[in-house]
């Protein structure tokens, strides 16, 4: 385990959120961990609290309504949690960087594409116009957009949806980040333009050896990125374990869900399965499992008790009181 | 645009015709006797059909941009005008200067600052500021400022200190209704993706703020601003009687208790036109800010 | 969004009317406007100055610095409101008079001491039965434009001035003269159908000033030439330069003035009007300008006490009332009239209106007009007030409207008053209106009821100061009685008056009128307020006449 | 089934209002206003209309607003008789400065009247006497204390008569206002020096005005007014020259006395020696107007000396006047021609839409003026350039929903069942919009108080001497511009109003607003 160092080490981190007067806990307790070189697969349905997660890395949650309740986010063995704002901003963009969602209102309408990309070079690296102009075309050349030199001086209205999320590709990856995250970067986009996008970054991964979390909901993308995974269930990490194990011998009833639900090529079924009911409302299940109601083995112990995280075989945890050994 | 102009030279001309009051009789009085009355009608050429008149009166105003002559001092209305359009002018233009200063950092600061002291404040005062009657906080100003303080001359024009004080009150209002537009647009802006994107790259808080949010928060700002531009003519009528600035507004309300319907008329015109000029003015200038407008 | 045709159609429009406006402004001004045709009613607030030139005869302490110290230095006044004509002979507001009062000189003036001086007239002297005044002419006078002054200017300037068809505001005040007849070069008589001994004082008004007669022809022969603007050519120490609307009149030293020992001490003097009060103190304060008249007795204390500001404060001859219409029946009763008389207090009116500035008026004319003979006051007293109404034909009151100008002073006289009326059961509603709207409206003379009037005899003796007012042939729409008072037997005191040579009997007959008019009390007798006027300490040489009129001509920097 | 009735529009629309605390306590100050319009007048503590100082009797105040007080005086003749004041020759009174206080003879004597606060003094004449009385005028700034002057000389008259040759030393007492008493010559000698002598400067002003005016006031005068009779030196010791009557007078700066000797044994006509007050010093009060905030008028009076309080509770009717029934004129037009342009579209809605351009392109107050100036000046005029000013924005909304509305399906039902238009209009479509006018009626109302203020501040108004608020504002202006309460509590009401008003309003506003959570 020790041989590649972990770039990133997340143990019990607790997120709450204040609405109308109570506490409630988006993130409650998790731990995962990434190694470097390595991409992360972070699985779950919306509102498991995994776009969250992604912000408190970046120390971007908003401070009045959301708070970081507990547990340490170490970065290269630094808690990020203690570092002031002034520490905190040199490594946002330069150490960890981020892409996200929307690409169309990701980039600012009123500033070219260029001036958006030096801004990061700007920031982090003390050059001068001319040096960052350079650096910005050789980022776009190297993200696969055509006519760079051109494209610098557009609008981002003037850019497809695609060539925009390369844009900011370009811009996490202007200063080599130790680790990008990507939050559902393909999400938006229509499959053709996903596939180049996911190749793209398969090709960065091998040249710049960054190490990549991928938050996704999508199970294809997953299998095609991702080295490890960690799936995510209201708030809890309720299943981590390599790829290949994930998707031949899963263990979390709602893993087995999740895999349920996906059409494959060689099957003919009518109907597809479905988990039944949905996520729970943050906060409004106090004890037991938390996807007790939906799971088909639920047991009496599920509803009482909370499951903690059962150890399987090497690299393979799953919470769930099936595999308790007593 | 064009037609609503057509409407309005319409309305400014009839204005004399319908009111109560012979032009004549008010420009010469009582005295003179029926017969040189005639004669004056007939010279005046108000015996002519309204329409000849009308086409008179467009000739007269749009050709060779004249006016006609006050009744009360007999001098040429539009050299008047001319004179006096400076002070309101400048006046206008000192007072957005301060609405949109003030109006753009309040509105800024309790947009950022949401929901702490600082923001209820901006609100409370904002909507206060709001309900205040202009020519009352011109005269409280004038009491202050001028009266006690004796840092400002009380009224009338001169020197850049006379210029203070109006266009401060006259500021004062429209600042109000910025404020109120600022912190909305700043708080859309916001909430947009790209503003995480900017913090994401590590980008200083103030930074984010002054020159992402602001760039994008203030093109629905300066549209809005355009049209308050056009209110502010209004509001300088009012500021002017108070502080005697010799603007077009005391012009225009000496006019109306004189009836001196030749400047009533030409001011009720030109207001407008001013009105519709400016709003022409903030369209263009969107597009120069929008980029995506401009390409169109 | 506008499409771009569109924009373009308004740029060009813009532009259009840009250069329309500018273009207006290098042509010759009103090419066809209508010029002075005003038969502007000779207005009650006819307290226009006589242009009491300088005092040859009593030589003051102060001035004994003779006329060729080169003091120069520029003079700059505040006034109260824009002057309306620059030609004497079409002016009746107090404002014009004061700037034409440099330019412009007549035959005679008053004094401090309202006495008649010579100024262009070297002597003068009545015929036996006062029916001609003869005047032989100063020789070596020459206008501003250069021409000469002989006798043919004065009957020039007062045949076209008596000329009705020349539609001139003052033409009816001139209407005492029959014929003007040139005796030679510097001697003219004055002819007038009845006898008059007062002719001297109407030649020493303000309105008899002589006009080069250059400026009369171009008058004639072009009906458009404007005299109210253009036509400012007189005798007088200083010469018009410009005068540009709402913003200032200026004149100029005249270099070769006939009287040397009283050239123009100054260079220049700057008219500015200001109609806010406030504004005009102020600019005093910061000394944008040296003087200002008249000044919100508010504000007088406060001025008093500041070193560097002088300021002067001495009765007028202006006499405030309140006029009423006998057409409407509710005057007729006598009892009705007096009992206003005794429901408003003078005191009170002088102590919160004007702050002190003012006297009671106990005459219909003032202390300072020539024959004023004072009356006792009708005391203030409710009670009797209101046993006078209950007695009278109006015991349960009535409703009036009251008619004042809608300056500050007008307004706050007209809402004591009213409400002290109100305590009688005379429910009064104010209205205000601009001054020219009013006299229009007396002079129409339809719907008057009750009006603040302020009259002040220019000439300032008392057959002007009465006649106007109460002579039964000068009801609207031909002069000031705008309340239809007819009263024959006054009538013929007037012209009794008037034709007595032997002065001490006149004054006998005019005391006797203004018992009459006081018993009858046709107006209820209000103030006479004090003419307050504040300048600069270093500007010394000021001439103030008891009729409030401001003279400059020897205004000097100490 | 109740929670099912709990959830309608309404009560929602409620419950999302009365959460907001400040909207709240806003409507409770706008009802509160409600109440001051209507039944304000009845609690008013003065008539607004009249001045204070003539309501004080009535009120049961007895504050001693003296304004004017006649003076008591007689003449002492020689003989010692007393002469009343009816019968003194050619009486003269004069004040030292006319600005603090005049005097003036009436049929009931001698009357002093106060203008301003300070202090001066009235000179009462008749002939070669004169006495003098203090003057003091107490306003809101308290008098510095002012120092005592002789007020009259009360001298010994000899009864016996006298023959040539005698001498006779005269004793006199010059009294002082604050009683004390000055019996040497030499002391006179030097009081009047030190109090006339510094008047004496010469006037710089550089005004030249008559002559007629100041005459000198002389100083100390101890002289013989019969020189061939008596004459009488320094120390004050007469001697007797010839038979006869003399006369020696007494002056010290503007009183004077004079003492009467019978020369020989010829009875001699008895005169007046002197003018004596009943007392030597008045006291008014400048009780005009403006008198400062106090117990008495909250608010403090105006340049008419009217109470403030009661004209601003007077004003309020008038002032909600304009508010309501304007922006209820302004409504219900605007609302109606809304309705029709949005519904029916096509010539109406283009009308329609170009008369709203039309009015637009006037700044909202210039509107106003330019009807006012087509109508002329009044209350009504103002209601109605107000309710045109109004109209536009209610078309503009109306038509706005109404066209929104328009698509709904439950209209497009109604249609096809054949509801006529006008029905549909009036019960399905106008509903929806009334949450949408209900929020704009309340806030233009703080906005027509404003404009109708602000017409009757430039004198557009009606009566300019009624108790409304623009006007009262537009008298403070120019009556009492350094007068700070005068203009202030105006313009104090008018801002409370239309801010309660327009918090009202925003608070009815976010209630509907969809957005904001329950």
């Amino acid at each position: 385990m020790t041989m590649t160092k972990n770039i990133l080490d997340i143990k019990d981190l607790t997120i709450n959120f204040k609405s109308d007067g109570k506490e409630i806990s988006v993130v409650d307790g998790i731990s995962f961990h990434i190694k470097a070189g390595e991409t992360l697969g972070v699985v779950g349905e919306s509102g498991c609290g995994k776009s969250v997660t992604s912000l408190s890395i970046m120390g971007l949650i908003p401070s009045p309504p959301g708070r970081v309740a507990g547990g340490t986010i170490e970065f290269e063995g630094k808690n990020l949690l203690d570092f002031k704002e002034k520490d905190m901003r040199k490594v946002r963009g330069n150490d960890i960087s981020m892409i996200f969602q929307e690409p169309m209102t990701s980039l600012n309408p009123v500033f070219t594409i260029g001036k958006q990309i030096n801004e990061v070079l700007l920031l982090h690296n003390d050059m001068n116009q001319t040096e960052a102009r350079n650096r910005s075309i050789e980022m776009l050349k190297l993200v696969g957009i055509p006519r760079p030199e051109q494209i610098y001086s557009n609008y981002p209205y003037q850019l497809s949806g695609g060539m925009r999320q390369r844009v900011m590709i370009a811009i996490g990856l202007a200063c080599q980040p130790k680790l990008l995250i990507a939050d559902e970067p393909t999400t938006a986009l229509d499959v053709t333009i996903q596939a180049q996008i996911l190749n793209l970054m398969q090709d960065l991964k091998e040249k710049t050896d960054t190490s990549i979390m991928f938050i996704t909901h999508d199970l294809g993308v997953v299998a095609e990125m991702c080295d490890r995974v960690v799936v995510m269930y209201s708030g809890q990490v309720v299943e981590e374990t390599d790829v290949d194990t994930l998707f031949n011998d899963p263990k979390h009833p709602y893993t087995l869900g999740l895999l349920g639900s996906i059409p494959k090529a060689t099957e003919k079924i009518e109907r597809l399965y479905s988990i039944r009911g949905q996520v729970p409302q943050a906060g409004t299940v106090e004890k037991g499992c938390r996807f007790a109601d939906r799971c088909d083995k639920v047991m009496d112990r599920c509803r009482e008790e909370d499951p903690p995280l059962f150890q399987m075989k090497q690299g393979h945890q799953c919470r769930c009181w099936l595999y308790a050994e007593d | 645009m064009i037609p609503i102009l057509f409407i309005i030279t319409i309305i400014a001309f009839l204005f004399v015709h319908l009111t109560p009051g012979d032009p004549i009789r008010i420009m010469y009085g009582a005295e003179i006797d029926q017969e040189t009355y005639e004669q004056m009608r007939e010279r005046e050429g108000f015996n002519d059909p309204l329409v000849v008149q009308y086409g008179r009166y467009m000739y007269n105003m749009a050709i060779q941009g004249d006016f006609g002559q006050s009744y009360r001092t007999r001098s040429d209305v539009s050299e008047e005008v001319l004179r006096r359009f400076g002070y309101t002018f400048i006046l206008t233009i000192l007072s957005m200067f301060w609405a949109i200063l003030i109006g753009v950092t309040v509105g800024i600061i309790s947009a950022t600052k949401r929901n702490s002291i600082l923001d209820r404040l901006g609100m409370i005062s904002t909507i206060t500021a709001l309900s205040i009657p202009e020519f009352w906080f011109g005269l409280m100003m004038m009491q202050i400022f001028a009266v006690q303080f004796g840092w400002f001359p009380t009224s009338g024009s001169g020197t850049w200190l006379h210029l203070i004080l109006p266009s401060l009150t006259l500021g004062f209002g429209v600042a109000a209704t910025i404020v109120r537009f600022t912190r909305s647009s700043v708080l859309e802006v916001l909430r947009e993706d790209y503003v995480r994107t900017a913090r994401a790259k590590g980008q200083k808080e103030s930074v984010v703020i002054w020159s992402h949010v602001l760039r994008n928060a203030l093109i629905p700002v300066v549209t809005m601003a355009g049209l308050q531009f056009g209110f502010l003519i209004g509001g300088a009528v009012v500021v002017e009687q108070v502080f005697a600035w010799p603007g077009l507004g005391s012009y225009l309300i000496d006019g109306i208790l004189t009836r001196d319907y030749p400047v009533i008329q030409a001011l009720i015109l030109l207001f407008s036109f001013q009105f519709l000029l400016i709003n022409l003015l903030v369209d263009i200038s969107y597009g120069f800010l929008n980029p995506q407008i401009r390409y169109e | 969004m506008l499409s771009r045709k569109g924009i373009w159609l308004l740029i060009v429009l813009s532009f259009m009317f840009i250069l329309a406006a500018c273009q207006s402004n290098d042509e010759t001004p009103n090419d066809e406007s209508n010029n002075g045709v005003t038969e502007e009613e000779v207005n009650e607030t006819e307290n226009d100055n006589t242009n009491a030139g300088n005092t040859n005869d009593n030589e003051e302490v102060n001035n004994e610095t003779d006329a060729s110290s080169e003091s120069g230095g520029e003079v700059t006044v505040g006034i109260e409101a824009e002057p309306t004509s620059m030609d004497p002979h079409n002016t009746t507001d107090g404002n014009s008079a004061t700037v034409q009062s440099t330019m412009f000189e007549g035959l005679l003036r008053f004094d401090e001491d309202m006495n008649i001086v010579n100024v262009l007239a070297e002597d003068y002297d009545y015929s036996d039965d006062a029916t001609e005044v003869t005047f032989t002419l100063r020789e070596g006078v020459t206008f501003h434009d250069g021409t000469e002054f002989d006798a043919n200017v004065v009957k020039e300037n007062l045949d076209f001035v008596r000329d009705s068809e020349n539609g001139l505001a003052r033409s009816s005040f001139f209407s005492f003269i029959d014929e003007v007849e040139v005796e030679d070069d510097f001697t003219v008589t004055i002819r007038s159908e009845e006898p008059n001994s007062a002719m001297a004082s109407y030649m020493a008004h303000s309105s008899a000033a002589m006009k080069s007669v250059d400026e009369i022809e171009k008058k004639q022969e072009d009906e458009d030439y404007n005299l109210d603007r253009e036509g400012a050519v007189g005798t007088g120490p200083f010469q018009f330069v410009e005068w540009r609307d709402s913003e200032h009149v200026i004149v100029e030293k005249f270099d070769d003035y006939w009287n040397e020992e009283e050239l123009a001490r100054v260079d220049q003097i700057t008219f500015r009007p200001v109609q806010e009060a406030s504004t005009r103190v102020n600019m005093l304060q910061t000394g944008e300008v040296d003087l200002i008249f008249p000044i919100p007795t508010l504000n007088a204390a406060e001025l008093e006490e500041e070193e560097e500001i002088d300021l002067f404060t001495g009765p007028t001859t202006d006499v405030f009332y309140i006029g009423m219409n006998f057409e409407n029946d509710k005057y007729e009763d006598l009892d009705v009239r007096q009992a206003m008389n005794h429901a408003v207090n003078k005191d009170g009116l002088i102590a919160q209106v004007l702050d002190g500035y003012g006297t009671i008026a106990d005459s219909a004319i003032a202390p300072n007009v020539y024959g004023y003979s004072g009356q006792p006051i009708y005391e203030y007293d409710v009670e009797g007030a209101q046993e006078l109404m209950d007695g009278s034909e109006q015991s349960d009151g009535f409703e009036a409207t009251l008619w004042t100008r809608n300056s500050t002073e007008f307004i706050s006289v007209a809402e004591y008053v009213a409400i002290q009326l109100e305590e009688i059961g005379i429910d009064v509603e104010v209205q205000a209106y601009e001054s020219g709207t009013l006299f229009d409206m007396l002079d129409a003379g339809e719907d008057t009821d009750m009006w603040i009037g302020r009259w002040s005899p220019g000439t300032g003796e008392a057959d002007y100061g009465l006649r106007p007012n109460f002579a039964s042939d000068r009801v609207p729409p031909n002069f000031n009685n705008s309340g239809f008072y007819i009263n024959e037997e006054l009538d013929e005191m007037f012209d009794e008056a008037l034709a007595t040579p032997d002065e001490d009997e006149a004054m006998e007959i005019y005391a006797e009128i203004q018992q009459k008019i006081y018993e009858d009390a046709p107006w209820v007798f209000l103030h006479i307020p004090d003419a307050i006027i504040a300048k600069n300490r270093d500007l010394v040489g000021i001439y103030v006449l008891p009729s409030g009129a401001v003279n400059l001509n020897l205004a000097e920097f100490q | 089934m109740d929670k099912q009735k709990k959830n309608s529009p309404f009560r929602i629309f409620l419950r999302k209002f009365l959460k907001q605390r400040l909207a709240v306590f806003a409507f409770g100050l706008v009802i509160m206003i409600l109440l001051v319009g209507i039944f304000g007048p009845l609690f008013a503590p003065y008539d607004p209309h009249r001045p204070v100082t003539a309501q004080y009797a009535d009120k049961g105040i007895d504050v001693d607003q003296l304004t004017s007080s006649t003076v008591q005086l007689e003449g002492r003749l020689s003989n010692g008789e007393v002469v009343d004041q009816s019968e003194l020759p050619q009486l003269q009174t004069e004040t030292e400065n006319r600005r603090i206080a005049s005097i003036r003879r009436t049929q009931s004597g001698v009357q002093i009247s106060a203008n301003t606060s300070g202090a001066t003094e009235a000179v009462i004449e008749s002939g070669d006497v004169s006495s003098v009385a203090e003057i003091l005028v107490e306003g809101e700034v308290p008098l510095d204390d002012v120092e005592p002057i002789v007020s009259q000389i009360i001298i010994a008259q000899p009864e016996e008569a006298f023959s040539i040759g005698d001498e006779y030393q005269i004793n006199f007492e010059a009294l002082k206002t604050d009683g004390s008493e000055i019996t040497t010559i030499e002391e006179l000698r030097a009081y009047t020096e030190e109090k006339y002598g510094a008047d004496e400067e010469e006037d710089t002003s550089g005004f030249q005005s008559g002559s007629s005016e100041n005459e000198d006031s002389a100083s100390f005068q101890l002289r013989s007014l019969t020189e061939d009779v008596v004459t009488v030196n320094e120390q004050g010791v007469v001697q007797f020259e010839e038979e006869g009557e003399g006369i020696v007078q007494i002056q010290s700066g503007d009183v004077s006395s004079v003492v009467q000797f019978q020369v020989g044994n010829e009875q001699v006509e008895p005169i007046l020696t002197g003018i004596y007050l009943e007392s030597t010093t008045v006291e008014l009060t400048d009780a005009y107007k403006h008198q400062t905030p106090s117990s008495m008028h909250i608010f403090g009076t105006d340049h008419q000396n009217r109470d403030i309080l009661s004209r601003v509770i007077h004003g309020t009717k008038e002032t909600l006047l304009i508010g309501f029934v304007s922006v209820a004129i302004g409504t219900v037009i605007g609302t109606v021609l809304g309705l029709l342009a949005g519904y029916y579209g096509g010539w109406l809605d283009s009308l329609v839409t170009r008369m709203t351009d039309v009015l637009l392109a006037f700044p909202g107050i210039l509107l106003a003026i330019a009807v006012i100036a087509f109508l002329g000046a009044g209350l009504t005029n103002i209601i109605f350039a107000v309710a045109v000013f109004t109209i536009p924005v209610f078309i503009r909304i109306v038509r706005a929903s109404t066209l929104s509305l328009k698509e709904m399906t439950y209209v497009e039902a109604a249609k096809s069942i054949g509801v006529p238009n006008t029905v549909i209009i009036f019960r399905h479509i106008f509903p929806g919009t009334l949450s949408v006018v209900m929020v704009y009626l309340t806030m233009r109302i703080g906005v027509a108080i404003l404009i109708g203020a602000a017409l009757s501040f430039l004198g557009l108004g009606g009566d300019i001497t009624a108790p409304e608020w623009g006007s009262m504002l537009s008298a403070a202006k120019d009556n009492s511009s350094n007068i700070f309460h005068a203009t202030f509590f105006p313009g104090l009401a008018i801002v409370i109003t239309v801010l309660s008003f327009n918090i009202f309003g925003d608070g009815l506003r976010d209630a509907l607003d969809p957005k904001l959570k329950e």
